[in-house]
């Protein structure tokens, strides 16, 4: 027990000297560092990189020199950039707004007990993950004006022919039928969690004060899946702002620049016209944003929240 | 800077045409004796490549290269775009992974004079053991020679294809209406309406609408006002009169008698649309033979003529555009590297192009050569296009280091057109969002 | 009784009507594969072709050393998704019994940037290690989705296994690196496969940075099909054929797994706050 | 087996103390509760004993070990959860099993202490099932089996039998009494329930706010209690505490109640004084006459008991009868008080006088 005694002495004389205790929690660091070296590298760097490239006048193939701020000052006054700014915003909300609302209707009809109802919700799923891009030549095939198939089945109905991503008038809404198609199942399966966590209790109370089902769902389940529409709401802002591939594969932001978001912009700014301080500054105002829009975004969900909701 | 080289070439072109009209008795093997081909046997090579039928013919005759000369090939072929924006990534980063790239002439020839990418190949030229004697100068288009010096007269590449756009039309619809193949502007505008007739979804006239991809189209038809992009004085021009009037004629033809979202056209869609037999004309490059001529792909298997550019009111031109080959600055294998640029622009290789339908030689010899021409599986008719084309052909391109920004902000401004926009005041808005980007772009 | 079987019946013709658009997708994609150019241009469509051009899926791994591609895939999407479980789900737990918030946001924030601001900073340092030409560049690069999409599944998770059970194996005697491998390891195996799976999904699918790190010998399944896109020539038919053999193998890990992925992508919100 | 002594203890979260300075001497093999009101400190105090919460101040040992800056897998100590944290992928065996397999024992050493371990819980049946198959009593001597495998110089529990019911408590309570009459490890019982405290253990020690109030015997609590927390908090139903005066060798309310005064009482010294008196409800008797009047406002009867609220000139006393009485709300019956029983606090200091 010799060594128990030196241990004793040296504790207790640390001690005196006034010197923190010794830790006795687990060390958690040696588990995070892997990590934190290769964030660091992976994304943090990129992060400052991209930062110090937008304060350059850098274009491929040509020397590079400093310039502090002007590539935010041409930033400020460039047309296409602010169209493109809009383009993002009106392609955002609709490519959230329609999945939310079809996702929440398919998640109402997927609840309920039907029969095959495994297997047909495993189909309506299957789009999710589908790779963007193969999806996306698919969809271009299938929107083509005169040999698609899309304007063939509308002709059974009398309808069209319409141009799809071939018009400029139409081309941001076509983008966002494909965006639907592929997310509302997203949708469907969180509402699907929310609705599957509510209790029954309130609903045959509500039976009992003689609420219709429309006002079952106005008043009982719309406020109790609220917090999961928020859910959805969040990652659907989030990954319909930077959708890139679908739009990149479909028109590469056209026709003319009808659907030139930020992102593609930002792509032919740095890959194809080479100005990659440029691009760069346009990076950092959308990463911005993109943030900006989250945190916006978190705090409303606070808000929304009528439980604390159920960890998993 | 630009305007010397985008002085009309017509006239050179001719020149050389007739001045090497002997040259091709030279022969057609490319394993002349004096080269020492297999002196990097060993060696292997990467070599970069825009993936087209041009360069899908070099992927195929590959092997034939490397048993001439012992090089091992790693031979890559990616689309256009992406071609372009990766290589120039890679070269401006000092260390490209590839020794030989492909490169479009008329959107990349500035730029990459102005990186310095390309190897100075003038000496390989001359060099007997490694330059057979049938390959000199002269015996290219002129375009192509124009193309490929920098503009200190250096020669940095080898001009591999050339590529006129011609009108493919339709015979069948053309007779059933009673009309005859265009001359003019006019008389092509007039068909083209005349054959449209959207309840039995037939249209007159079909091209690129694409943002970027319609500009080319665009400046094709203002040669025929005897303007282009950039005036002699070196300003843009594109706000001219001329200018203004060929993208009049451009929304007229594209509104009137194209199918509907034709903005969102590029060649692909075009092409899939003519292909159906349902549409009059179209204008596009040469290369589009085989697949029209292709039965699994084609409705309009032997009912297409193949016709030279119309006359415009000032002048009858062919927009111009061209490929080439270059040997990179950085390869520490510029020999081997230029050993193949020359397989893949010999003589045998350029017929094997012409024969198939699928790309242009620059090299005159290959297209004065009768036997040569005899064996070309495309129409007649195609062949005299190409012929015929290359005597009025005309750059078509500024030659300028942002030609995409060129094309894109162009290429709005006629997609906005399509949609109805009025032509002057969309010339102006581009020429006025252009003008800085070209400032900043040599400054 | 008779009322809830019409319901049903009712209910389910309704589902049908959901999943019709993706069914006709999936159905007029298939169709499109297996039909010879010219039917695929025809007007009035064309769904059941009279012959089935097998020769397009062939076509697609002759011309295109798709054998190549797809093993590309494998070996990227393999590595990243495994370095990320590697990395990532220690981190998850140090984080999660940290409690250090701020980490968590930089992850969160990784999450949202877009790619392509990653691109041109990797690609440079890349060159710079001499790496390029290799797979090497592309493991890394999707090491950018794939850590960040573990790091915070594994942070709910760990956050929501109790504490008490680490405290009581280290009372019995457990080291830091056994209470983590013996005790909370194993209890969070279903987040590990949850953001095994997602993490295989998107690096799978990932398409824009392999458009410009990807090269002849490194070239991966999504840039293949887009590069299909060739200069003058028009293949739709093999064209869908290859995108139908890019998302197969998602679309069917998919079907399998729809409740883990739905808890994964969830998971990042539900903590969000 | 050791002793455990915890000496000058300090606990400091931030600014804000939540251990002031705790001495607590553990004899071997002894049975000690920790009790007090939620948020007194217990908790963190066990935690500190068991390692798995940093001292701020002072130091513990066991057996001869200072043991204060020792990891708590090296202080040979065992713990029972209040959920028991039995590790949910590990069957009833391997969760016994764990330390060993830790220590790198011998499989034959492991299972014949798990089955020794089992057989004195009764567990012999379920080793095979994992702990979400298991009811909540078999999963607490589960916990109970792990902690015993272990065989380790001290047993701690944390609140171990909060989860269960009622009836499943009062049987567990007698258990862990009886394991640890048969095997004599010294132990160290968290709970916030009094009863369990005074049924279960050799010594308690009362916390409230980080400090201790009292050391003791579970009866020397009970008859003596140092203050007005401790007298409050041991025993049920809790003591009545009436506010007052000593005047003319009696107890005097404010409102005119007057009580008898514990024969130790010394008025003089008391006089003048503002007091509390403290009654115990079980130690007041009822009586036919004399004594003191009350009202009967609420009436309670299990039985075996009768708990009764009365007032008695405006002042509230609470009774608890062990005889059967025949009273209603709104009766009015007469009470006697034992002096012998009465505690006098002082109001200031709370102290017991």
């Amino acid at each position: 027990m010799a060594s128990v005694g030196m241990e004793n002495t040296a504790a207790r004389s640390g001690r005196e000297k006034g010197s923190k205790p010794v830790r006795l929690a687990p060390n958690y660091w040696p588990f995070v560092i892997p990590a934190l070296v290769v964030i660091s590298a992976v994304i943090v760097f990129p992060w400052v990189f991209t930062l110090w490239m937008s304060a350059h006048r850098w274009t491929l193939g040509q020397e590079q020199s400093f310039i502090g701020f002007d590539n935010y000052i041409r930033l400020a006054g460039d047309a296409r950039f602010w169209e493109s700014l809009w383009h993002t915003l009106l392609y955002t909300v609709l490519s959230v707004v329609a999945p939310l609302f079809l996702g929440t209707l398919a998640a109402l009809v997927f609840d309920a007990q039907f029969p095959l109802r495994g297997f047909l919700r495993g189909v309506f799923v299957m789009p999710m993950m589908a790779t963007p891009v193969a999806i996306a030549l698919v969809w271009t095939m299938m929107f083509h004006p005169q040999l698609g198939v899309l304007n063939y089945l509308l002709s059974l109905v009398g309808i069209g022919p319409l141009e799809w991503i071939y018009n400029q008038s139409t081309v941001i809404p076509s983008l966002v039928l494909v965006e639907t198609w592929q997310w509302t199942p997203l949708v469907m399966l969180i509402v699907l969690g929310g609705l599957a966590s509510i209790p029954r209790e309130p609903y045959e109370s509500a039976e009992i004060d003689g609420a219709n089902a429309w006002q079952k769902f106005r008043y009982l389940t719309l406020p109790m899946i609220a917090p999961f529409l928020m859910i959805a709401l969040i990652i659907r802002s989030i990954d319909a702002v930077k959708s890139f591939d679908i739009i990149y594969a479909m028109t590469q932001g056209g026709p003319g620049t009808a659907s030139e978001t930020i992102n593609i912009y930002l792509y032919n700014t740095s890959f194809a016209y080479y100005d990659i301080g440029y691009g760069s500054a346009m990076a950092v105002i959308f990463f911005i944003a993109i943030v900006a829009l989250s945190f916006v975004l978190l705090m409303v969900r606070q808000r929304t929240n009528w439980s604390e909701m159920e960890e998993r | 800077m630009t305007h010397s080289l985008l002085k009309p070439t017509r006239r050179g072109f001719l020149a050389g045409t007739t001045a090497i009209g002997g040259s091709a008795l030279l022969g057609i093997r490319p394993a002349s004796a004096a080269i020492n081909w297999k002196k990097h046997a060993g060696t292997t090579l990467e070599v970069n490549l825009v993936k087209s039928p041009r360069s899908e013919t070099l992927i195929k005759y590959l092997g034939e290269f490397q048993e001439l000369t012992g090089i091992k090939v790693n031979a890559e072929a990616t689309p256009e775009q992406q071609q372009r924006q990766k290589v120039v990534i890679e070269l401006s980063s000092g260390k490209p992974s590839f020794d030989v790239v492909h490169l479009s002439y008329h959107v990349q020839k500035r730029q990459f004079e102005k990186g310095k990418w390309l190897a100075d190949i003038s000496g390989f030229l001359k060099d007997p053991s490694l330059t057979d004697p049938s390959l000199v100068e002269a015996d290219f288009a002129d375009a192509g020679m124009q193309f490929a010096r920098d503009a200190d007269g250096v020669l940095r590449s080898l001009p591999f294809s050339v590529d006129y756009w011609i009108i493919y039309w339709n015979k069948e619809l053309f007779e059933a209406k009673g009309l005859k193949y265009p001359e003019t502007f006019e008389e092509m505008v007039t068909a083209a309406e005349k054959l449209t007739d959207p309840s039995t979804n037939t249209y007159g006239f079909v091209a690129r609408g694409l943002k970027n991809a319609n500009t080319p189209v665009w400046t094709s038809l203002m040669l025929g006002y005897g303007a282009k992009p950039i005036g002699a004085d070196g300003k843009l021009a594109t706000d001219s009169k001329e200018a203004v009037e060929a993208a009049k004629l451009y929304q007229r033809l594209m509104t009137k008698a194209a199918p509907p979202g034709v903005s969102g056209f590029n060649w692909a869609e075009a092409q899939s649309a003519f292909l159906q037999g349902k549409i009059g004309m179209w204008f596009d490059g040469v290369g589009f033979a085989p697949p029209i001529e292709n039965p699994e792909k084609s409705r309009v298997v032997g009912k297409v003529g193949y016709g030279v550019m119309p006359k415009g009111p000032s002048a009858q031109a062919s927009g111009t555009f061209g490929d080439g080959l270059g040997v990179v600055e950085a390869s520490t294998k510029k020999e081997a590297g230029y050993l193949f640029c020359q397989w893949a622009i010999s003589h045998e290789m350029g017929a094997r192009l012409l024969q198939a339908g699928a790309g242009v030689p620059f090299r005159q010899s290959i297209l004065e050569d009768r036997k040569v021409r005899e064996g070309v599986k495309m129409p007649a008719a195609w062949l005299d296009a190409v012929v015929g084309s290359g005597k009025i052909s005309q750059l078509a391109l500024p030659v300028i280091i942002p030609v995409t920004e060129f094309r894109d902000s162009f290429g709005v401004g006629l997609t906005n057109m399509i949609g109805g926009a009025d032509p002057a005041t969309e010339l102006k808005k581009a020429t006025e969002q252009f003008a800085p980007v070209l400032a900043r772009s040599e400054g | 009784m008779k009322r809830k079987t019409l319901d049903r019946i009712g209910l389910f013709f309704v589902a049908l009507v959901m999943i019709s658009p993706v069914v006709l997708f999936f159905l007029w994609m298939i169709s499109l594969s297996l039909k010879y150019e010219i039917d695929n241009g025809a007007y009035p469509p064309i769904l059941i072709p009279e012959r089935f051009a097998w020769s397009n899926y062939v076509r697609v791994f002759e011309e295109n050393n798709f054998f190549l591609y797809f093993w590309n895939s494998v070996l990227v999407t393999g590595a990243a998704t495994i370095l990320a479980l590697l990395i990532g789900v220690p981190a998850g737990y140090g984080i999660a019994r940290l409690k250090a918030e701020k980490s968590a946001v930089v992850i969160m924030i990784a999450r949202m940037t877009p790619g392509l601001s990653f691109l041109i900073p990797l690609f440079l340092l890349f060159q710079w290690l001499n790496l390029l030409g290799t797979l090497w560049p592309q493991i890394i690069i999707h090491l950018v989705v794939t850590v960040p999409i573990v790091v915070w599944i594994m942070i709910g998770y760990f956050e929501t296994t109790p504490k008490e059970l680490e405290e009581a194996a280290s009372i019995d005697g457990a080291s830091s690196w056994q209470v983590f491998r013996l005790v909370a390891l194993p209890i969070a195996k279903p987040g590990i496969v949850v953001s095994f799976i997602l993490a295989v999904i998107f690096s799978w699918n990932n398409f824009v940075f392999g458009i410009v790190l990807a090269s002849r010998e490194t070239r991966t399944l999504p840039v293949a099909v887009y590069n299909m896109l060739s200069f003058e020539q028009v293949s739709w038919g093999p064209l869908a054929a290859a995108a139908l053999i890019v998302t197969l193998p998602v679309l069917l890990l998919t079907m399998f797994a729809q409740k883990q992925i739905v808890a994964g992508l969830t998971a990042g919100a539900v903590k969000g706050g | 087996m050791a002793s455990v002594n915890i000496q000058n203890v300090q606990k400091r979260f931030g600014a804000v103390r939540v251990i002031h300075g705790i001495d607590i001497d553990i004899q071997d093999g002894e049975f000690v509760a920790l009790v007090g009101p939620s948020g007194c400190g217990k908790s963190t105090l066990l935690r500190m004993i068991a390692g798995l919460e940093e001292l701020s101040d002072g130091e513990i040992r066991i057996g001869t070990r200072e043991v204060s800056n020792l990891p708590a897998r090296d202080r040979d100590i065992a713990m029972v959860f209040q959920n028991y944290a039995l590790y949910p992928h590990m069957t009833v065996k391997d969760n016994m099993g764990f330390a060993l397999k830790l220590k790198k024992a011998g499989a034959e050493e492991t299972r014949a202490k798990v089955d020794r371990a089992a057989s004195i819980l009764g567990l012999e049946s379920l080793l095979e099932r994992y702990p979400r198959q298991l009811s909540g009593g078999q999963r607490q001597r589960v916990a109970m089996g792990r902690a015993l495998v272990r065989d380790p110089q001290v047993f701690l529990f944390d609140e171990p039998l909060s989860n269960l019911d009622a009836k499943l408590r009062v049987q567990m309570r007698g258990e862990i009494k009886a394991l640890h009459q048969r095997i004599g490890t010294t132990t160290i019982y968290v709970t916030h329930d009094q009863v369990e405290a005074m049924t279960m253990a050799d010594k308690i020690v009362v916390l409230h706010d980080g400090v201790i109030e009292q050391i003791g015997a579970p009866l020397e609590l009970y008859d003596r209690p140092a203050n007005l927390f401790v007298a409050g908090f041991i025993g049920s139903p809790a003591m009545n505490f009436i506010r007052g005066r000593v005047e003319e060798g009696v107890f005097r309310t404010g409102n005119g109640l007057t009580l008898p005064l514990p024969q130790s009482a010394n008025p003089a010294t008391l006089g003048g004084r503002e007091l509390i008196c403290g009654v115990r409800p079980e130690h007041i008797r009822a009586v036919a006459t004399g004594g003191i009047e009350g009202r009967v406002e609420l009436v309670e009867g299990t039985g075996s008991e009768i708990y009764a609220k009365l007032t008695c000139k405006s002042d509230e006393i609470a009774c608890l009868f062990r005889e059967r009485l025949a009273v209603r709300f709104g009766d009015t019956i007469r009470i006697a008080i034992d002096p012998s029983t009465v505690h006098l606090f002082d109001i200031e200091t709370g102290k017991r006088i």
